[in-house]
């Protein structure tokens, strides 16, 4: 009984970091700062998630392979998401910042 | 659990699926759409990513996890991968067409109709009197297991009781994976080959 | 019921991220997206596992969560030189 | 060696797990799989030869308790700047000084970082690290080196295998 309210509340700030990601992925204005939303998803919504999961799981290899979900997911994501920094960096992607808002010079590929 | 529970759980779960189903259906039509309508190739191609994606999570949802990990692994890995090579190949940029393809559009209109009425006839989603249901699959579900020592049903019909069928599908899918590496290899070194160095895709 | 509201959470977030793939502006932005609508593709996944009670889909989730990293570096990999990877190894 | 026989008891480990079966015939095909995989990953020439990255392995799930709590600690901050009603963000982008000497504690620092929300590192250098943070408080978070001397914690000490490897 007690599991059973850990793992709702534990889906239950997966599910809200997971949303908070989602609303930051569209109202941020540049790449640069859709990147520290959308990386919420990855780390505390999914490892939320998965733990909530994790207590309802019951089966030692179902607990196993979400286990293996998170680490996938601790691994691979910081990759791609430096890889897209870095390449759109290299593109010459210029972040927005406050004073330049102001300026209102558009970037981006037209 | 008592009876009535489980028959309570189960149209539950019915109700859930069928709303998965409209949602990601939606989803896929909206992402095919897209697909259509952008003009920067790239932009295409990531979006078709999306697409195979949510074609996979609807076959997980219509139970079928064999062709779900074959959606995501070729959709979404090799196709994306292939796109991506053709347009590297050509360009980044779709030509605005200047004729209004209206032939074409009638025809894929008439064969969706056709295909949208040929399945009135088939039987319903699941039911237990279809004619797959009832020859040859309950003899592999009773005695797959015993006859050939998979565990998964659907890999001893397709590795043993199909495994010449299988054979020549995967000797179709080799060959076209060589001609395409073929392909590509003598296209990349052609233009290495050419005196101007290879431009910028930046259209 | 909780497990509905973390599937209703998840489409959600995908619609979002679904609307920013559509919009851009760049490239490197629909990217972002696609990447994230994998991650959210996985999780649903493991959610819908649990809802219908078929914990096997899990394997589908972990198969995911690996395509999904490589289609990403793949295509950054093309978009970052300008050209297929095929060039650099063939 | 060591590396080789590493990846095979890795890539087996993980067949085991995904299978759940047991039989002769599967743990067999299993490590026939494993072997041929580890076979050609030695012939491609893939397989990191670098030495130094046997640290103080007791250390890593110290570190990890501790970037877990930053992570649900950032996630918290990051949540409420994106629900807040005006946006209340400063992005900056900045070269900060990085102490890793390996190849993999500058990977791991990178990767921390970007885990956490509101940086992503976004280049690595030698002893420098590009980093875009969200608001300028993330950036001076990072910039008090804690996450760094945690991460140079669990490197190796300089060995002479490593002092040759290293540039």
């Amino acid at each position: 009984m007690i599991l059973d309210i850990l793992s709702w509340i534990s889906i239950a700030i997966g599910a809200f970091f997971v949303l908070v990601g989602g609303i930051g992925i569209w109202r941020m204005p540049d790449l640069f700062s859709r990147m520290h939303p959308a990386g919420i998803i990855d780390t505390a919504g999914a490892g939320f998630l998965l733990l909530g999961l994790l207590l309802q799981s019951g089966d030692w290899l179902v607990s196993v392979k979400l286990v293996l979900i998170f680490v996938f997911l601790l691994f691979t994501s910081p990759v791609a998401t430096h890889a897209l920094a870095h390449a759109a960096l290299l593109d010459g992607l210029k972040p927005w910042t406050r004073r330049r808002d102001k300026a209102r010079d558009k970037d981006g590929e037209p | 659990m008592d009876a009535e529970a489980r028959q309570g759980a189960r149209q539950g779960r019915r109700a859930i699926d069928l709303y998965l189903n409209i949602i990601l259906l939606v989803f896929v039509a909206a992402t095919g759409i897209a697909a259509v309508w952008l003009r920067n190739l790239l932009a295409s191609a990531m979006v078709l990513g999306i697409y195979s994606l949510l074609m996979a999570s609807l076959w997980v949802v219509l139970d079928a996890v064999d062709v779900a990990f074959t959606e995501a692994a070729v959709g979404a890995g090799v196709t994306t991968v292939l796109m991506l090579l053709a347009i590297a190949l050509t360009g980044r940029r779709e030509k605005r067409a200047r004729s209004r393809p209206w032939a074409p559009l009638a025809v894929s209109l008439a064969t969706a109709g056709l295909l949208v009425y040929a399945t009135l006839g088939m039987p319903a989603f699941g039911s237990a009197d279809a004619p797959a249901q009832l020859h040859v699959a309950p003899y592999y579900l009773r005695h797959g297991e015993a006859e050939t020592g998979v565990p998964n049903v659907v890999t001893s019909v397709l590795a043993s009781y199909r495994g010449f069928d299988t054979l020549g599908e995967v000797t179709v899918i080799f060959t076209a994976g060589i001609g395409v590496l073929v392909l590509l290899g003598s296209a990349s070194r052609r233009r290495r080959n050419s005196a101007t160095p290879a431009k910028g895709d930046s259209a | 019921m909780m497990f509905l509201a973390a599937a209703g959470a998840l489409i959600a977030a995908m619609v979002l991220a679904l609307a920013r793939a559509f919009a851009g502006p760049t490239v490197y932005d629909r990217i972002l997206a696609v990447n994230h609508i994998g991650t959210q593709t996985v999780l649903l996944i493991a959610v819908m596992g649990f809802i219908t009670g078929r914990p096997d889909f899990l394997d589908i989730s972990l198969l995911y969560a690996l395509i999904n990293f490589v289609a990403t570096i793949a295509v950054l990999r093309y978009v970052k030189r300008g050209r297929s990877t095929a060039d650099k190894e063939s | 060696m060591l590396h080789a026989v590493g990846l095979f008891a890795v890539l087996f480990g993980t067949w085991i797990l995904l299978s759940g079966h047991f039989t002769p015939f599967l743990l067999i095909a299993g490590a026939v799989c494993a072997a041929l995989t580890v076979a050609i990953t030695l012939r491609m020439d893939l397989l990191d030869q670098q030495r130094d990255f046997v640290g103080p392995v007791w250390r890593l799930p110290l570190y990890w308790l501790w970037l877990a709590g930053q992570i649900i600690l950032w996630s918290l901050i990051v949540a409420r700047q994106v629900l807040a009603p005006r946006l209340d963000i400063d992005p900056v982008l900045q070269r900060l000084p990085c102490s890793q000497r390996s190849d993999l504690a500058k990977v791991m620092y990178a990767n921390s970082i970007t885990l956490t929300p509101g940086t992503v590192s976004t280049d690595v250098g030698d002893g420098e690290i590009e980093v875009h943070a969200l608001t300028r408080a993330a950036m001076e978070d990072l910039k008090s080196g804690d996450m760094d001397r945690r991460v140079s914690a669990t490197e190796a000490k300089r060995t002479k295998a490593a002092a040759a490897d290293a540039p």
